[in-house]
């Protein structure tokens, strides 16, 4: 009730004015062009950081830059991410299966934050439609590209400190392995 | 009691209690790395730094170094404090590899705890990383040095825990090492539990590796099936398999550890070749179908021959709600009673067990931690039931002696005395021990029984080096205070469980609180113990069969091609049978063999109750559903999308929920509608009001039965005093830390450590035989072969043959049997000379 | 001249031989005390001696042998220390190479006032000449009837081995001195509430005292605790101080000084004064892990308590001295290096703090340092003090001395954006670096 | 394989002690004196003596800077980097060493005579800069005397071995 | 009646029909177009040059739809609701007279479908009835939206049909007459716009509510309720909401046209085009309405109603039989 009376304060002359003047805003509104691009015949670019559908990129050497850790699948709103990590020949940890069912995915974008390998990207790519909702389903082999995607120089196994193959103590600023029986003090 | 201060809450503890476990109890978590409440206080991580505020300490110090004392006003918050525990996290951050996303450990690493809840994300040290090279540990433990912060839990666990002392700590400086000396296998059976202690990803668990997160799994407390001791875990499911199993504390039983069988021995739960279909006839059926088509037939035999006419074999690893559904069954229906044992000397010896253990005597493995002197006859702990030995090390550690009557070449990770009597010797070696022992002790206070009883007791055994250390051993029994006696089951017969107990209690009698431990052939067989009475053994059951007077056999969950001695006779016994109906989650020969199979679930689908060797009632819950894991539905690459259930992928009834489809087929209707298993409780089972009220207790529930004193001292005692006769040899067929029980032998990993089997023989017969050491042997039984490596020792007992119970044996070995007299062994490889050579024949 | 307790017989090219020994009262302490004192009585006169440990820490020796009395049964161990590793500290080596039988009168004393069994020469591999002189020495005295059964007719029986260590400072350090005689990894390892004298060697009651304390126990017994405790120059010393001079100095040795020398008096009467074209620029007053002592306090008087009211310590008496020429940032390094190899690697402080002070300060040598460096590096040193034992404190001390007394001089590298010295010829022979300013 | 007097001898000693493992120090230095350095086999020998794991002595073998894993030469220099000295040479010793041998620090010279090694404090401050060969003192080191002590080494026939 | 009379009559309900259908078809597309361009947009351009088969597209698709019925609900009052509202504006067109009689073969037609003598009541009561589609459309969906916009429709129905029935008092003092017939008629000379504006105000914000559009729509506010008491509905029976809700718009121009602006009296144009061009403003004016105000607060809306309406509805009418009584005395 107090609410009314402060705003009554006016009188309602003041308000017929105010009702007038909103009448009149919306009215000019009416003779403007409208500002409406015309999608399917004009297409807009968009930033590359919005977000639409996902992608696994691959480092510069052309391998695949998801290790499988599960942290996009656990911070998953939604629970659209699943894979099952296993381990390459050599030490290397990977997905060997992975799949997003985009169904379900409301492009939060969580899980290309909590990677921590800048494998899992969103893309402007927001243009898929389907008639069969399993059709969304996305496996590895539909997510992968051929490309870096984002900061596409960072490789996670350089600074890992887990030996793949090359040895360990050969990555970024890490030393050569130490050798106990050594004799040196 | 110590009355002290730790931010602001007051505490009272128990003196010697460090301030660290003090502010646990308020629930404050101090961070700590290197500290372990079981392994103690060593302070090198410097973690665990607080401010001592007033009180006999000041200033800043390490709570698991300093004990509570009265006065003391300690603050874990303040700022020096913290100050000082974020330096320490840098500064063991320095070296640690950016390598979460890829380590097993991420999700559940104290490391990445602390360094998150600590505050320290940014890194101020440029300078490069130490690097080191990993070893291979061997199919359990997965090595990555690189992620080590040095808080030596692990060799304090392996060396002065377990003591074990092929893990350690190498190097100097900041180039601490831990590791093996070369590349090779962990020869602990206690290595799982590095995994656990590991405050970071060090040591991972290697047959999970890669597989899931700690979140993602689905998690349940649970029981370790894999022998009596009943310890706790905590099981994890991943797409629909049982991927990894963890430690569970719990004080009255494994307190924080388990031994890699129990870790590692789940995998029978996740084979590819488990059975999921039902069977009928040979053919694939529906289960239902299947289930009514037993219950129709069973009518059907029932009316034909009679109600006695069909029989049932139940297990030790048989829950018991499903072992006590099978004796409702089973008496309702009019059938024999269930037995439970297809060893007849196990189900004797569980019998003399339930009958003679009672809370007087009923020691747990924390009891045997604190005895004083502990006596293990007829048992091989680290090949029997491990963790018994881990519990008998730290008597040993505390300064405990510890004397070992075995016929086998018994190892144990610590000091002891291993007395090699023969297996007919055992029984009068404890009693000649135990005589000595109570004499030297004085009899005051014996009432007449009890000194009769004693003078019954023999006084000498043939072996005169034995007598000697026999004596010896009664000599350190007398000065004892809180001695123990560890009494297994496995290869000894049930005259050794009742003289174990009836010198318990002599010792008792005689004012030294002696306590009682026995080990039993499986995971329940307490309770099949309690619920098979006046029920007969399963070989008088096979008379019957091949007699024609039962012509059904209901199976459940349990193999007797696993180790009735004569496969042959078994066969063509079962063979004749109208209906061998069998309900299973293994791959058994007897599941091959049924005319009617139902698929079975495992205890992580079905969970269960069982009773452990002490009548520990504890309950392991479900864990997930079951179904075909999803790896082998998918063959590796993704699964199929579609949400259709794969075929033979449908839930598994538990044998409990069968039994209960069966009853209701049958018309047997349990007395409620829910069909509460314990409602079905015969009335003389100990604690059966306790379980009405509280089903499912979370913390165990002891079962012991009510013994009156007049059932104390019943053995007779015209013992045997020797074995066969001279120059034939005892045939033990004996448990092995990995590959011979029934469960675990399915884990790759344990096979892999099981290693081929060896045939052991005293060093004296293996001269007479004419054989040596590391020669294969051949042995020819019933016209299979059976080749094994002979390994001589003198550290056993002589005219022992000692062969373990092995995957690999395959059911050739099954048919040996457990003892042979000379004249059984003639018999056996078919020849007729008595003498060794003939016996073991050269490859 | 002062009085000399434990250079009494020094000969400056050879040891001191039994006969000589003998000849100027040796042994005489010995038969004196098992003729007319009791054990407890020898550790009074110890005691009332107010003689201090000579191997760093500086604890009352009476009162740490005091505290055997009503220990526990079965053997009892005498572990004389002669595992100095402390950079500029070589005061044992003198001794035992000037007159062994002094020292093994101390032990023999010492075990007597304990009731110990066994002694334990515990002796670092670099010296081994001195390790097989002992135990030359130690058959000569037993020859004699000072060591073994019934010594000198008396029901004490003792006797001493000599244990070759394999390196490593920290063996210095009394209890992982006593695990590496076991055969464990020398670790230091405290139990709450235990101290050595309690559960030590074997879990039995273990005396662990420096070779010097132990030689200096002779002549308190036979010539008396007061007199003793007046040699001092300082009421707070007691005795005599054997002083390690090296560095930058005319005559580097070991002297034999009465406690409270002052600094200046040992530098430039003892030790000759500054080498030619040298100006004493900072001194470690008692070893490596103590902190730099700038001219301006070099009048202290050397005892424990003098040195500590100023802030520092008398630690080996080890005095290191540097001059105007040396860059004492590059001096840490080279202390904090040894310190970060011989670490034990058990705490967390010294196993992977030190590396990170010894990384910040090469990153201020070589011109990378950044500001924030000098107050990190303030700080981790004043967390070192919580390690698990005295040896990453130690460590911690040159580089809280560099910052309290040279700050400047780091600062210098900071804004240079390099170290202020350059090479030059001299010094023996080799390039050296000077320092520009 | 260990000749049968020194491992007789040292059997011996083991069976007289009462803590043998009090004894690993001494047999891991016979053994390192026997084979030139504590090899894998030698290594395994100790342990058996003692009746300790591999692993056991590895932890102490690994911890000492006077028990050499890897293959040393006839003579090993320490050559001190202690304070004291650091402040004569400035490194400069080692370096000058190394050069005249041509090899780095932990290497050992082709033809098998030297090991260069830096090493904490020899306890030889007051003759700085100063080395220790084979548990021999050398100081104050100029670069002639290095010549010099090097010239007399090689020409030196028998084992100058007091300890390694 | 004779059968020329009916099959004129059935004629003129054809006509009317299919006008008043297609009206409220294509006042979803004019709606929808202008909302758009009040908004910047082009609105529906997509079907059709500038969308004009947007109805008939939408048209379809309603129809294709499934019909669902919730679980739980009431089945036969669920069917029903959505026949309600639909049916009860197209009644209302019964008595507006679209234009003089017609004279046509010697037969007087007269350009209304019924001429009633209570039409004002008629009209009344039916307004009254459209409560019941939105009451029982909401309970009968067993849903919580939909029973809490029904609840919402039927408090607000109710309220502020009362200053509607109190706003047309004054019009029936001054023609005279419950018909719409004599009412138009009374106001051959001046509209009664002119002597009653307050009437006239008060009947537009009423009718405003009682239509629930902006700034009324509190029962069916998409941001709370989903879409109110009509949540459940799916396809054609959907659709009916919606063909009654535009029906109702136009309904609502022909009545104010009706009571206030002269009926189909005016000048040049024949009646029906007339009265046609009188009642297109008042959506148009609704539309523009919807795109200007945000809607109101539950609270406002009944306070607003109660207190302001209904009290100067009732002086309005004092005032007005006064000033009747002072002239005609």
């Amino acid at each position: 009730m107090k609410v009314d009376k402060d705003k009554d304060e006016g009188g309602i002359i003041n308000g017929l004015l105010g009702l007038a003047a909103s009448y009149r805003v919306t009215l000019t509104q009416l003779f403007r062009k409208p500002l409406t691009e015309s999608y399917p015949e004009y297409k807009r670019p968009l930033p590359a950081r919005s977000r639409a559908r996902i992608i696994l990129t691959r480092d510069k050497a052309g391998g695949e830059r998801c290790v499988a850790c599960y942290l996009c699948s656990g911070v998953c709103p939604v629970s659209c991410i699943s894979m099952q990590s296993a381990e390459r020949e050599g030490g290397r940890r990977y997905a060997a299966w992975f799949r997003i069912n985009f169904a379900r995915c409301i492009y939060c974008g969580l899980c290309e934050e909590a990677c921590p390998t800048l494998a899992i990207q969103l893309t402007p790519d927001f243009e898929h439609s389907c008639r069969h909702p399993l059709d969304f389903v996305a496996e590895k082999e539909d997510l992968l590209v051929d490309h870096g995607g984002k900061d596409g120089d960072y490789d996670f196994y350089h600074y890992a400190g887990v030996d793949c193959g090359e040895g360990k103590g050969t990555h970024e600023a890490e030393l050569p392995p130490v050798d106990i029986k050594s004799n040196l003090p | 009691m110590p009355y002290l201060i730790i931010d602001n809450r007051h505490i009272q503890v128990p003196r010697g209690t460090t301030v660290i476990d003090a502010a646990e109890r308020l629930g404050i978590m101090i961070p700590r790395f290197c500290y372990l409440k079981v392994l103690g206080a060593v302070g090198a991580c410097r973690m665990c730094a607080v401010m001592f505020e007033a009180g006999p300490v000041k200033g800043l110090q390490m709570s698991c170094m300093v004990q509570a004392a009265d006065g003391m006003r300690v603050s874990t918050t303040h700022p020096e404090a913290v100050a000082f525990r974020r330096q320490i996290i840098e500064w063991l951050m320095i070296n640690h590899p950016h390598d979460c996303p890829v380590c097993d450990e991420g999700g559940h690493c104290l490391l990445q705890d602390e360094t998150i809840s600590g505050g320290h994300s940014r890194r101020r040290y440029t300078g490069a990383k130490r690097t080191y090279p990993d070893q291979d540990l061997g199919p359990l433990v997965q090595h990555e040095m690189n992620r080590c912060i040095q808080c030596y839990r692990c060799v304090r666990f392996y060396q002065e825990y377990a003591g074990y002392r092929d893990l350690g700590v190498m190097g100097i400086a900041s180039r601490i090492y831990y590791g093996r000396f070369s590349d090779g296998a962990l020869e602990s059976p206690f290595s799982g539990n590095l995994i656990d202690i590991c405050p970071t990803g060090v040591y991972t668990d290697r047959p999970s590796r890669f597989l899931a997160r700690r979140w993602d799994l689905q998690r349940a407390d649970s029981i370790c099936l894999h022998c009596s001791l009943g310890c706790n875990t905590v099981a994890g499911a991943h797409y629909r398999a049982v991927i990894r199993q963890e430690s569970r504390e719990n004080v009255r039983v494994n307190g924080s550890f388990i031994c890699d069988r129990g870790r590692y021995g789940h995998a029978y739960a996740n084979l590819a070749e488990r059975p999921r279909q039902s069977r009928l006839d040979g053919e694939p059926a529906g289960w239902r179908e299947a289930a009514r088509e037993a219950a129709a037939r069973l009518k059907r035999i029932a009316a034909a021959a009679g109600h006695s006419a069909i029989a049932v074999l139940g297990s030790a690893r048989n829950s018991l709600e499903t072992q006590i559904m099978l004796r409702y069954l089973s008496h309702h229906a009019q059938w024999r009673p269930p037995r439970f044992f297809v060893n007849g000397s196990e189900a004797r010896s569980t019998a003399a067990v339930v009958a003679r253990l009672d809370s007087r005597l009923a020691a747990g493995l924390p009891d045997l931690e604190e005895a004083d002197f502990l006596l293990a006859v007829g048992v091989d702990p680290v090949n029997d039931a491990p963790m018994l030995a881990l519990a008998m090390r730290q008597a040993a550690r505390k300064g405990a002696k510890i004397v070992v009557l075995d016929p086998r070449p018994v190892e144990l990770p610590f000091a002891f005395d291993l007395l090699s009597a023969g297996l007919g010797d055992l029984p009068a070696a404890l009693a000649v021990l135990v005589k000595t022992a109570v004499s030297q002790a004085g009899t005051d206070g014996c009432e007449a029984q009890e000194k009769a009883f004693l003078a019954a007791l023999p006084g000498r055994v043939p072996d005169e080096k034995l007598q000697g250390q026999l004596g010896q051993a009664g000599g350190w029994l007398a000065a004892s205070r809180r001695p123990a006696i560890i009494c297994g089951s496995a290869i000894a017969g049930p005259e050794l469980a009742g003289l174990a107990a009836d010198l318990a209690l002599l010792l008792q009698t005689g004012k030294t609180p002696s306590r009682l431990f026995y080990l039993l052939p499986g995971p329940n067989a307490f309770g099949a113990g309690l619920l098979q009475r006046g029920s007969r053994y399963f070989p008088s059951l096979l008379q019957d069969i091949e007699k024609g007077g039962v012509r059904a056999l209901l199976v459940v969950e349990n193999d007797p091609f696993f180790r009735y001695p004569d496969q042959d006779r078994l066969h063509s016994a079962l063979g004749k049978l109208e209906l061998l109906m069998v309900l299973d989650y293994l791959p058994s020969r007897a599941a091959r063999a049924a005319h009617i199979f139902l698929p079975g679930a495992t205890v992580f689908e079905a969970g269960g109750s069982f009773i452990n060797n002490c009548g520990l009632l504890q309950y392991a819950a479900p864990v997930h559903e079951g179904g075909i894991p999803l790896a082998q539905v998918s063959g590796g690459s993704h699964p199929p999308r579609a949400h259709a259930p794969a075929p033979g992928s449908e839930k598994c009834p538990s044998a409990y929920e069968a039994l209960l489809f069966l009853a209701n087929e049958l018309a047997i209707r349990p007395p409620t509608m829910d069909a509460s298993p314990w409602s079905l409780l015969p009335e003389d089972f100990p604690g059966q009001a306790e379980l009405l009220a509280h089903p499912y207790p979370t913390d165990g529930l002891q079962l012991l039965p009510r013994l009156s004193e007049a059932e104390s001292l019943q053995t007779p005692v015209n013992l045997p005093t020797s074995g066969p006769a001279a120059g034939a040899l005892t045939v033990l067929r004996v448990e092995q830390t990995f590959g011979s029980e029934e469960l675990s032998c399915y884990a790759e990993p344990l096979r892999q450590l099981a290693g081929p089997p060896l045939a052991l023989l005293h060093g004296a017969d293996a001269d007479r035989a004419g054989v040596r050491d590391g020669e294969q042997l051949c042995f020819e039984i019933g016209g299979e072969k059976v080749e094994l490596a002979l390994q001589v020792t003198n550290r056993m007992a002589p005219g022992q043959l000692i062969i373990p119970h092995h995957y690999a044996l395959g059911r050739a070995a099954c048919r040996l049997p457990a003892v042979v007299a000379q004249a059984e062994l003639r018999g056996l490889t078919g020849q007729d000379s008595p003498d060794l050579p003939q016996a073991i024949t050269e490859s | 001249m002062t009085e000399k307790v434990l250079f009494l017989n020094q000969k400056f090219d050879r040891p001191a031989t039994l006969e000589e020994y003998r000849e100027n009262g040796g042994y005489g302490a010995l038969a004196l005390a098992l003729e007319k004192y009791a054990p407890g009585q020898v550790c009074d006169l110890v005691a009332e001696s107010g003689l201090r440990g000579r191997g760093g820490a500086g604890f009352p020796t009476g009162r740490k042998w005091l505290s055997f009395a009503g220990r526990k049964q079965g053997p009892r161990y005498v572990v004389p220390n002669t595992d100095e590793m402390e950079p500029g500290t070589f005061k044992d080596r003198v001794l035992v190479n000037c007159d062994p039988h002094l020292v093994l009168e101390g032990i023999i004393l010492a075990a007597y006032a304990i009731q110990a069994d066994q002694g334990i020469f515990f002796i670092r591999p670099s010296y081994e000449q001195d390790a097989q002189l002992i135990e030359g020495e130690l058959n000569r005295a037993r020859e004699a009837g000072y060591l073994g059964k019934n010594i000198l007719g008396s029901d004490f029986s003792f006797d001493i081995e000599v244990h070759r260590s394999a390196g490593r400072y920290i063996c210095g350090e009394a209890s992982a001195q006593v695990r590496a005689i076991q055969g464990y990894r020398p670790n230091p390892r405290k139990m709450p509430g235990l101290h050595l004298t309690e559960r030590g060697l074997w879990d039995q009651p273990t005396l662990v005292n420096n070779a010097e304390t132990l030689a200096c126990i002779p002549a308190i017994v036979s010539r008396g605790p007061q007199w003793f405790k007046k040699i001092a120059r300082t009421p707070s010393g007691a005795g005599t101080k054997l002083f390690c001079v090296s560095g930058r100095v005319v005559r580097p040795g070991c002297y034999e000084l009465p406690m409270g020398t002052p600094l200046r008096e040992i530098i430039e009467q003892e030790a000759g004064g500054m080498l030619p074209g040298s100006e004493f620029k900072a001194c470690l007053p008692g070893g490596a892990s103590t902190r730099f002592l700038p001219k301006k306090q070099w009048e202290v008087p050397m005892d424990f308590e003098s040195l500590k009211k100023i802030g520092h310590q008398l630690g080996t008496s080890s005095i290191i001295v540097f001059d105007h020429n040396t860059c004492l940032v590059a001096a840490t390094i080279n202390l904090l290096n040894f310190f970060v190899r011989e670490s034990c690697g058990w705490c967390t402080p010294c196993r992977d703090g030190l590396p990170f002070m010894r990384h910040l300060l090469l990153e201020i040598e070589h011109g990378r340092g950044k500001e924030e460096y000098i107050p990190m590096l303030r700080s981790m040193a004043g967390q070192m003090r919580h390690a698990y034992c005295a040896f990453a404190p130690g460590a911690a001390e040159p580089v809280l001395g560099l910052l309290e007394y040279f700050e400047d001089e780091v600062r210098e590298h900071l804004s240079r954006g390099k170290c202020p010295c350059r090479f030059s010829d001299a010094g023996g022979g080799f390039r050296r670096k000077q320092c520009l300013t | 394989m260990l000749p049968e007097e020194i491992r007789h001898r040292l059997e011996t000693r083991i069976a007289a002690s009462a803590h043998p493992r009090e004894l690993v120090v001494d047999v891991m230095y016979e053994l390192q004196n026997h084979y030139g350095f504590l090899n894998d086999v030698a290594l395994r020998e100790v342990a058996e003596l003692l009746q300790l794991t591999p692993l056991e002595v590895e932890e102490l073998a690994t911890f000492y800077d006077f028990i050499y894993r890897r293959p040393v030469g006839r003579f090993v220099l320490h050559v001190c980097d202690g304070v004291v000295c650091w402040m004569f040479e400035e490194q400069s010793a080692l370096d000058y060493i190394c050069k005249l041998l041509g090899v780095a620090p932990g290497e050992t010279t082709p033809d098998g005579q030297f090991t260069v090694l830096p090493t904490v404090c020899v306890g030889y401050c007051d003759h700085a800069p100063a080395m220790l060969i084979n548990g021999k003192l050398y100081g104050p080191l100029t670069p002639e005397f290095i010549d010099r002590t090097l010239e007399e080494l090689r020409s030196i026939s028998c084992d100058l071995v007091l300890c390694r | 009646m004779d059968s020329t009379g009916l099959i004129i009559l059935l004629a003129k309900l054809l006509i009317v029909l299919a006008a008043l259908l297609t009206g409220a078809a294509y006042l979803v597309l004019v709606e929808r177009k202008l909302l758009g361009r009040f908004q910047l947009r082009p609105g529906p351009n997509r079907v059709g040059p500038a969308g004009i088969w947007q109805p008939l597209a939408d048209g379809i698709k309603l129809l294709l739809k499934e019909d669902t019925v919730p679980a739980g609900a009431d089945r036969i009052l669920f069917l029903l609701a959505p026949a309600v509202v639909a049916m009860v504006p197209l009644l209302l067109f019964a008595v507006i007279p679209l234009g003089p009689d017609l004279h046509l073969a010697n037969r007087t037609i007269p350009l209304v479908i019924s001429d009633l003598n209570v039409g004002l009541l008629y009209i009344l009561a039916l307004s009254s009835l459209s409560v019941y589609g939105v009451v029982l459309g909401g309970w009968a969906s067993n849903s919580t939206f939909s029973l809490l916009g029904g609840l919402r429709g039927a408090a607000q129905m109710i309220s502020y049909e009362l200053a509607m029935g109190l706003s047309l008092v004054p019009i029936v003092m001054l023609a005279g007459s419950f018909s719409l017939v004599d009412i138009v008629a009374a106001q051959e000379g001046f509209p009664f716009l002119l002597v009653q504006p307050v009437s006239f105000v008060i009947f537009l914000i009423s009718a405003l509510a009682e239509a629930k559009r902006l700034p009324f729509d509190l029962p069916e506010a998409e941001n709370e309720l989903m879409a109110g008491y009509h949540t459940e509905y799916s396809g054609m029976r959907f659709a009916l909401y919606f063909v009654g809700e535009y029906i109702n718009m136009i309904v609502l121009g022909g009545l104010l046209a009706v009571f206030f602006l002269g009926g189909w009296h005016g000048p040049l144009l024949p009646g029906p085009l007339m009265l046609g061009l009188k009642i297109i403003p008042v959506p148009l004016l609704l539309i523009w309405t919807r795109a200007t105000l945000p809607r109101l607060r539950y609270d406002q809306l009944m306070q607003f109603g109660w207190k302001v309406l209904v009290p100067v509805a009732l002086v309005n009418i004092v005032v007005t039989g006064g000033l009747i009584l002072w002239l005609e005395s």
